[in-house]
């Protein structure tokens, strides 16, 4: 670490550590208070799992019981890559090459690694409607394949054009707002899916959002990791 | 048709904006200005409609969202007092949107502009609508980062510190409020308002999670204390944006506070609260108002103003706790939220009539504006209006805030919160007309002022006007309060 | 919807909407913007005029308003709010064609009419709120609107004067705020017209309601600039001339003042302030604000300064009205707002002309203006005569109420203050008119430009609203027995009966038996100095004939008029016009003695003012009221004081030798005769004598008068010139006259008597004297001396009181009437009246030595009367006595027998033979002593006129002195203090210590779980 | 003292580490590591709540939260280090300039 950064004060050090600690007591006190009984929304949870039209209870809050946090969820993410993109320079995607030189051992690794985590991306999607599992974790999977595939040099970032990747991320978010959309042409609430359209649309709607996670997480990391090349040179005006 | 889409008004009302913002991050700057221009619009005739079956039905309109009910799922209530922000954030994000599309030369940095901002727009509605202490955790993150992305989007380095800054304040805001839901999820069980009001004991957890929720918030509110990560931000942001901070995104936080402290009913829940936010209110006009007037930059100076004029509306909890009946307590309350809403208005007018005023004379240094007036009128008339308001005479919504808090402050016997509100009046006065007697005055040199098209101009000038006017015509916005606050403190005195 | 409400929506909205269509218009359009302001105040005064029509015709008021914070921000009509509303309309609509001539060649027209506009706009607003919430809302907006006016020029100083504006009115308006809202949470606020405090508060709630009607007086006391708070409106000088006419004389302090008339009248009410005993404080405070301001305005030498504190003072008239609170004082304050507002705009208006014209700002340049600009300077001399309250024009009206309103509340100390204030309004207000008509003006002035643009006034647009607004400020005073004038309008609102606000009574005049001999004195008198005066030379001769004309006037009103307030009024006309006559010759030293004379006659016309109030409350006749009311000796002692001045009582006769000296030839026959007797007139018809015993009274005027006559006597004849020695002689005449009125006093049957006599020995007098003068004119100036000395001769004898001379029957019939004094007194007299007789001979010898003496070189060809109008003068003095045998007075009659007879001459004969052989004696004793030095070191040196040197030039001493030098105001850094805070503030915002700070208000909020 | 309650002081430990961490430590990557360490430690005692239900299946409801909260996190994190890169590139600081003149 750079050690031009002078150690933080002493005086504001004891003082942080003090604060901190006194917060922490009382923390402490307020934590150990709560109650150990289970205060009754667990059971609802239950009985409302069969007409959720998913077995996982977590899925089924997720996507169903308190969808609506997820739409404004995939909202913010989509809204961090805005952010990412909005604080790159030129254009969309950096079309630098991101590694210097292929690396024999990174390259078989990626050869081997990343079919397997394509396959088990796609099992995690279709586990999540019984155990664990769902759209966020496959959509992590797929990203870190997309980066251990950049990263290796395999694939160079201009692969997809601009506009695709716009697309990609963003119709993740659309397909699922859509979805939440329809129940009200047939005269009910947001996000109020008609009993037997439950699980289809439910599926459909982490189908995509795996790819759109995928994509968001692959340029965020392409977009910000540009290389340090010479025309990168600090400070330099462009 | 329209029986067919009015109960479904809010879903709809955010499901505009969330696809406006989404389709204006596909495509490029004009086609995406249009987007935005459209949504605004739209957006406003939708939240007067909602309003106006707000007010017609007298009652609070609660929408359930994937019809599961308050302990499943989540719901959306939207009574008088939630009516009254969003009209305000349509108002303002109306004028705004107008300005930003006559202020950003069409260039490609700006592109994401209008994403990020109707992003933002709808984490305001979503917002104020939400009934949920979990889904305000969420709505608080998208309002955060799209707030971060639009001040950071400039590039310049300021933006850049005054964005790392924000961002590292608020996201921390966000996990002590996370942290507190939590605690309050242990303790009670519910996440939803109206059950919490019934449900709330007064147990070491659940005051330990209301503190933490308060202190998150009073984070992002940026009160006193906490309030190093506004000035920067506010100032170095691009006009429209800063408008937007200091106007809409700042009462966001203050909202749910609000909220909080009637349905903990805060003030017996932990006994010292109201009363401190109050103390720190003070300071904070004391303090903003002091800082303002030594500024040398305009915008900085604006900014500052907010700080100061933030501490208005936290005078508003010591009353509310000090009042003995619910008449007023209920005055007490709408004084704040109408202070809100004015300042607001007038905030905006004068951010983004400082922005063309400092797009006009090429810097933001006060003493390169001397003698302003004679040579861009409008926007210096447009800015002593705005002052006008701040300052809280009498034309201006500033003025009846004042007057409902001198008046709660006297009918409750605390007479020193009236004491506070009169001399901030007179410290705002201070550095309002300081830079109106410059503008007023004759500069040393004389100042040639670039040309600035009419929609800079005039956009600052209506919201301006439109303080005055809820000024004089304070009265609809008061009749909309009432009955919500009413029923708010009615729980809280039972 | 009725017409009256859409009227009243009019009148509001008119200026706000004329503002914003002249700030649309933008800068250039300078016709469109004239056409716009006017028809936006025609419109407006129009509307308001119609409230008043309706109000007028006795139709009911109306209201219509917007619920707003638990009130209706609304709008009324009634009769307090329909006068102050037209006063701002009409002004605004006069200053519209003033403005724009003024400010044809600054910059920023739009910004200035649109805000002007706004003012009245504002001022209208209070005018007719319904209640204190909008009437609130309007005065605060007419700070806002009123800064931009004030600090227009954008100079250093106007931001100054404007910031110093500012801080006063926010500050007074945050502490009206207070006041408001507590009021509001109370229960009061409303305009109702007995007061809306609800019942049972007063007593409840006392302290309380006490503290808001401080709170709210001193919330309107800063506009209405009471004592501590009026710093702001000598600072707000720096606005342009229209500003500071119609906002800083009419609209905005109007405004302040206004406010407090709707808190005392319409929210508290009179009884209910009466009984908080808020409203003596009040009193005192205004009181000494009138007092304060006039010192100040002293000191100013800038003209709009003056003028500013004088708006000070006259504002707290208006709160001294208020504050006494009885029916007539607040009718009087009301119509003094109207006055006060006619009279000061002109004076505002006529230095912005000054200013633009010719560039005066000072007082010290204004010599000669008069000559420059003569329209001009007579309206802003008729402006200035009102303020000080001289008769007939409106001041004196208001004045008048405020002293009656003042007694009928059973307070005499605002007689004093509003006497005081006089002298002192005088005091800095008549130097500047006396510069302007006397002073020497400036070369370039003189001549009447033939040829280029400066034309001799100002411009037509200057001038011409100048004019209107003086007639109608002067027109009002003598009206205000009209329906419509604002006295009898005010009236109506508090109830007073118009018979006491209007100081004028229908049947002024009456001729009585005095009446009708002081006529004949003045008509014969004026007449032949008239004459005389006529051909006077010189560029001033016009000037000259006016003042003699209106002096003239005055004194045949005077002899005529029996209701105090007409005697009044001509009485004060004749003594100003005096002072033209004074000062007018170029033989006195630069208006030494004008000035003395002025000095004097001012604090005659105060006391005066204040004895006539005492005696004029209630219906009846003066002297009657006089008698019973609680201050008799007060007003006696003022009626002597005053009329003392006039004709030389001891101690206060320094002004007569100096002014008889420099009296215009020709015109000191009528000083003397004529102006100098107006005294004792007022004396004989105003002294409760006839009625009641006044022993003590009696004495005291007995003994004054014979002091006066020896003091006279002695003094006078060691004077070196005659018209001193002849002075002198009217000083002892005068005095001699006085024992008889002295006697009269004492002894009530005597009085008739008395006053018969005292009215011969005046016709007497004054015909001697004026031909004395006369007699000295010809030998001054004309070459046949040899008329003369007989002629000198003759009214000599007559005043001696030779026997068959009219002197000798006045002396007798005075003689008769000392007859009914007890015991004591009428031996004393027996002794002392042949003394004054004695004494009168020396100085009738003196005064044929001098004439002897002076040799004929100095004759120059100026003024000679004929010899024959002379000579006629001095038989007529003769024989008036013989001539009043057919008056069938008993005591006339009785004395002239007397006379006749062989007892009465030898009795008369006698001091006359003593007086010539003491005046040879010394005569011969000086001319051994001294045989070398003149005769002039004889002159023994009158104490008085040391005296009266001593304080005129300390009198000179206050004038302003040059101002000291504008330091230029070192331009303050920010507050030190405030720069730490900036370094606080860095500190504070750096990322560690602002999240440990975060981290202990966690800890903070989470500790006060744990309570 | 039951296992979850270790859990729940665990949490509340890890936060106030967390806090430490933003406030004292100077680089702004430390400031965003003290941020996740302090989400963790939310998620910790959500997670443990959760636990306190009987039975086989913990209550659903919290661990929602935790996902959605774990997502959220990424998602400003990953915007905070896409500024700090630019700060860093823009001007090659890595700490909040205090010194900077404008602040």
């Amino acid at each position: 670490m750079p050690n031009n950064i002078e150690r933080p004060r002493r005086a504001q050090h004891i003082v942080a550590v003090g604060l901190l600690v006194a917060v922490f007591v009382l923390l402490a006190r307020a934590v150990l208070y709560i109650p150990m009984h289970d205060t009754g929304v667990a059971s609802s949870i239950q009985d409302n799992l069969q007409i959720s039209g998913v077995l996982n209870p977590v899925t089924a809050v997720l996507l169903n019981f308190r969808g609506y946090d997820t739409l404004l969820e995939i909202a913010v993410l989509v809204l961090a890559i805005i952010g990412v993109l909005s604080l790159q320079r030129e254009g969309m995607l950096a079309s630098g090459r991101l590694a210097p030189f292929a690396d024999p051992a990174l390259s078989l690794l990626t050869r081997i690694l990343v079919p397997m985590m394509i396959l088990i991306a796609g099992y995690l999607l279709w586990a999540g409607e019984k155990a664990p599992g769902g759209a966020f974790q496959a959509g992590s999977i797929l990203g870190a394949a997309g980066v251990l595939v950049t990263l290796s040099g395999h694939v160079r970032p201009g692969w997809l054009s601009p506009a695709i990747v716009k697309i990609i991320i963003a119709v993740g978010f659309v397909v699922f707002l859509v979805a939440a959309i329809i129940p009200m042409f047939f005269d009910k609430n947001l996000l109020e899916y008609p009993l037997h359209l439950a699980k289809p649309l439910i599926i459909l709607i982490e189908t995509w959002l795996t790819f759109s996670i995928g994509m968001i997480l692959v340029t965020m990391f392409i977009s910000s990791a540009a290389p340090i090349t010479d025309d990168y040179v600090r400070g330099d005006a462009t | 048709m329209l029986d067919l889409i009015q109960p479904q008004l809010p879903a709809i009302t955010l499901a505009v904006l969330l696809f406006a913002a989404s389709a204006a991050f596909l495509v490029r700057f004009e086609r995406a200005r249009a987007i935005a221009l459209v949504a605004a619009g739209v957006q406003v005739v939708l939240v007067s409609w909602i309003t106006w079956i707000v007010v017609g039905q007298d009652r609070v309109w609660v929408y359930t969202i994937g019809g599961w009910g308050a302990p499943l799922g989540i719901d959306l209530t939207i009574d008088g007092v939630s009516a009254v922000m969003m009209l305000l954030t349509a108002v303002v994000g109306c004028v705004v949107t107008v300005y930003s599309a006559g202020y950003f030369p069409p260039k490609d940095s700006y592109r994401l502009f209008w994403s990020l901002w109707l992003f933002l727009w709808a984490a305001l509605f979503a917002l104020f609508a939400s009934n949920d202490i979990f889904n305000l955790y969420v709505c608080l993150e998208l309002l955060t980062i799209s707030a971060v992305g639009l001040v950071a989007i400039s590039g310049e380095r300021a933006a850049l510190f005054a964005g790392m800054r924000y961002i590292l304040s608020a996201l921390a805001g966000s996990l002590i409020y996370l942290f507190g839901v939590a605690l309050v999820y242990a303790s009670t069980g519910v996440l939803d308002f109206d059950l919490l009001a019934t449900q709330v004991s007064i147990d070491p957890t659940t005051q330990a999670g209301l503190a933490l929720m308060v202190i998150g918030l009073l984070l992002k509110t940026a009160l006193f204390p906490m309030h190093f990560w506004l000035p920067p931000a506010h100032a170095n942001a691009v006009a429209p944006v800063s408008a937007v901070l200091s106007a809409l995104v700042v009462k966001g936080s203050f909202y749910i506070i609000f909220k909080l402290m009637h349905v903990f009913t805060g003030h017996e829940m932990i006994p010292g609260l109201a009363e401190l936010m109050g103390i720190l209110g003070v300071c904070a006009i004391i303090w903003g108002s002091v800082q303002a007037f030594t500024q040398k930059r305009l915008k900085m100076m604006v900014a500052y103003s907010t700080v100061a004029q933030i501490g208005y509306l936290f005078l508003l909890f010591p009353l509310v706790a000090a009042a003995d009946d619910i008449q007023t307590a209920v005055l007490a309350a709408s004084a704040g939220l109408f202070h809100a809403v004015s300042h607001g208005l007038a905030k905006g007018a004068m951010f983004l009539t400082a922005g063309t005023i400092v797009k006009a004379v090429g810097s933001d240094r006060l003493e390169d504006m001397a003698g302003l007036s004679r040579l861009a009128p409008i926007p210096a008339f447009t800015f002593a209006i705005a002052g006008v308001s701040m300052v809280g005479l009498p034309p201006s919504g500033g003025f009846v805030s004042k007057w409902l808090y001198v008046s709660s402050a006297i009918e409750t016997g605390a007479w020193w919160w009236a004491g506070a509100v009169v001399v901030g009046g007179l410290l705002a006065a201070l550095y309002i007309f300081k830079v109106i007697a410059l503008f007023m005055g004759s500069g040393k040199e004389p100042l040639q002022v670039g040309v600035s098209n009419r929609v800079i101009t005039i956009a600052p000038l209506v919201l301006a006007l439109m303080s005055l006017v809820i000024g004089v015509f304070g009265q609809p916005i008061l009749d909309l309060l009432y009955p919500a606050v009413e029923s708010l403190t009615a729980g809280m005195m039972r | 919807m009725s017409l009256l409400q859409l009227a009243l929506m009019i009148a509001v909205s008119a200026p706000w909407v004329s503002a914003i269509i002249i700030f649309c218009l933008g800068e250039t359009r300078h016709r469109t913007r004239f056409v716009i302001g006017l028809m936006g105040s025609a419109v407006t005064t129009s509307a308001v005029g119609y409230l008043g029509y309706h109000l007028a015709q006795g139709g009911a008021g109306t209201s219509l308003g917007i619920p707003l914070l638990g009130f209706t921000f609304g709008l009324t009509v009634d009769r307090l709010g329909v006068i102050f509303a037209l006063l701002a309309a009409t002004l605004w609509l006069v200053t519209t064609f003033y403005a724009t001539g003024y400010m044809s060649h600054l910059k920023d027209k739009a910004r200035f009419f649109g805000f002007f506009a706004i003012c009245v706009g504002s001022a209208i607003g209070i005018a007719l709120s319904s209640n204190l919430l909008s009437l609130f809302i309007f005065y605060e907006a007419l700070t806002l609107a009123t800064y931009p006016l004030v600090a227009h020029k954008g100079s250093q100083a106007a931001i100054k004067g404007g910031r110093t504006y500012l801080a006063y009115a926010l500050t007074g308006g945050a502490v009206l705020l207070v006041g408001v809202v507590w009021l509001h949470a109370l229960g009061g606020g409303a305009f109702v017209a007995s007061g809306s405090i609800p019942v049972g508060l007063l007593d409840t709630h006392s302290t309380q309601l006490t503290a808001i009607f401080a709170m709210l007086i001193a919330g309107f006391g800063v506009k209405a600039a009471l004592f501590p708070a009026h710093g702001w409106l000598p600072a707000a000088m720096v606005a342009p001339a229209p500003v500071s006419a119609l906002l800083h004389a009419v609209a905005v302090v109007k405004a302040g003042v206004f406010g407090i008339a709707r808190v005392i009248l319409d929210v508290f009410g009179i009884e209910a302030a009466s009984a908080l005993g808020v409203l003596d404080p009040l009193a005192l405070l205004a009181g000494f604000t009138i007092i304060y301001a006039s010192v100040k305005a002293l000191k100013q030498d800038d003209i709009k300064k003056r003028l500013a504190y004088s708006t000070i003072g006259q504002l707290s008239y208006m709160v001294l009205g208020l504050a006494i609170g009885t029916p007539i004082a607040i009718a009087a304050a009301l119509a003094h707002l109207v006055h006060h507002a006619l009279l000061k705009i002109t004076m505002f208006f006529t230095a912005g002309v000054l200013a633009e014209e010719v560039k005066i700002t000072r007082v010290s340049e204004m010599d000669g203006v008069g000559r420059r600009m003569p329209l001009t300077m007579l309206a802003f001399s008729l402006a200035a005569l009102g303020i000080i309250g001289i008769p007939p024009i409106a001041g004196f009206v208001s004045k008048w109420g405020l002293g009656l309103g003042a007694l009928e509340g059973g307070q005499v100390w605002p007689l004093a203050v509003l006497a005081a204030s006089s002298v002192l309004n005088a005091v800095y207000l008549l130097p500047m008119i006396g510069r302007a008509w006397f002073g020497t003006p400036k070369p370039e002035w003189m001549n009447r430009p033939e040829q280029g643009s400066k034309r001799f006034e100002g411009s037509r647009l200057l001038v011409l609203p100048l004019l209107l607004t003086a007639g109608l400020g002067s027109l009002i005073g003598p009206l205000s027995f009209m329906e419509v004038s604002p006295t009898r309008w005010a009236s109506a609102i508090t109830g007073a009966s118009s018979a006491m606000t209007v100081p004028w009574r229908s049947a002024p005049f009456l001729l009585d038996a005095t009446g009708t001999l002081f006529l004949i004195l003045a008509c014969v008198v004026w007449l032949v100095s008239a004459f005389s005066a006529w051909h006077v030379e010189g560029q001033h001769r016009w000037r000259f004939r006016i003042f003699l004309l209106m002096a003239a006037c005055g004194s045949i009103g005077l002899a005529v008029a029996h209701d105090p307030a007409m005697f009044y009024t001509f009485y004060a006309m004749m003594a100003l016009s005096a002072y033209g006559l004074i000062a007018h010759s170029d033989r006195a030293p630069q208006g030494g003695a004008g000035r003395v004379y002025m000095t004097y006659t001012v604090l005659g016309e105060a006391l005066l003012l204040a004895a006539l109030l005492i005696g004029s409350l209630g219906t009846d006749s003066f002297t009657a009221t006089l008698v019973d009311s609680p201050w008799r000796d007060l007003g006696i002692g003022l009626l002597l004081a005053a009329f003392g001045i006039k004709i030389g009582a001891i101690g206060v006769h320094a002004w007569m030798p100096s002014a008889y000296d420099s009296a215009a030839s020709g015109v000191g026959a009528a000083l003397a005769g004529v102006a100098s007797s107006a005294g004792i007139i007022g004396l004989i018809r105003f002294l409760p004598g006839g009625a009641v015993d006044f022993p003590g009274w009696g004495s005291i005027v007995i003994s004054a008068g014979l002091v006066a006559a020896l003091f006279g006597a002695l003094i006078g004849s060691t004077q070196a010139r005659t018209r001193r020695v002849l002075a002198y002689s009217s000083m002892s005449q005068f005095g001699i006259m006085t024992v008889g009125i002295g006697a009269g006093l004492a002894n009530s049957q005597v009085w008739p008597v008395a006053v018969s006599a005292v009215g011969i020995y005046l016709v007497h007098h004054g015909f001697a004297k004026a031909a004395l003068f006369g007699a000295d004119e010809i030998v001054l100036h004309s070459n046949t001396k040899r008329w003369a000395l007989p002629v000198i001769a003759l009214a000599g004898l007559a005043l001696a009181g030779m026997p068959l001379t009219s002197g000798a029957i006045a002396k007798l019939a005075l003689k008769e009437s000392l007859g009914g004094l007890p015991g004591q007194w009428k031996t004393f007299l027996d002794v002392m009246l042949p003394l004054t007789a004695i004494g009168t001979t020396l100085l009738m010898a003196r005064v044929l030595q001098l004439s002897w003496r002076v040799d004929p070189k100095q004759r120059g060809r100026s003024a000679t009367p004929s010899a024959v109008a002379v000579a006629s003068l001095a038989v007529l003095a003769f024989f008036t006595g013989m001539l009043l045998w057919v008056m069938p007075d008993p005591a006339v009659q009785k004395a002239v027998e007397k006379a006749l007879g062989l007892y009465g001459v030898l009795d008369l004969m006698l001091p006359f033979v003593i007086g010539v052989s003491v005046f040879v004696a010394a005569l011969v004793f000086v001319r051994q002593r001294a045989k070398s030095g003149p005769l002039a070191n004889l002159c023994i040196p009158d104490p008085f006129i040391r005296a009266t040197e001593y304080v005129d030039t300390a009198l000179i001493i206050h004038r302003p002195k040059a101002a000291e030098s504008g330091r230029e105001p070192k331009n303050r850094r920010p507050l030190p203090s405030l720069d730490r805070t900036n370094i606080a503030e860095s500190y504070l915002l750096t990322w560690p210590v602002a999240s440990t700070l975060i981290a202990g208000l966690l800890l903070l909020v989470l500790v006060l779980t744990l309570l | 003292m039951t296992q979850i309650e270790i859990y729940l002081l665990a949490g509340a430990a890890m936060f106030c580490i967390g806090l430490y961490g933003l406030v004292v430590r100077p680089h702004l990557l430390h400031k965003v590591m003290g941020l996740n360490v302090m989400a963790v430690a939310v998620f910790l005692v959500l997670v443990s709540v959760a636990r306190r239900v009987p039975g086989p299946t913990p209550d659903a409801l919290p661990h929602a939260m935790v996902l959605t909260g774990i997502v959220v996190s990424v998602a400003a994190t990953a915007y905070s280090l896409a500024l700090i890169k630019r700060i860093y590139t823009e001007t090659g600081a890595v700490t909040l300039q205090e010194t900077d003149d404008d602040a």
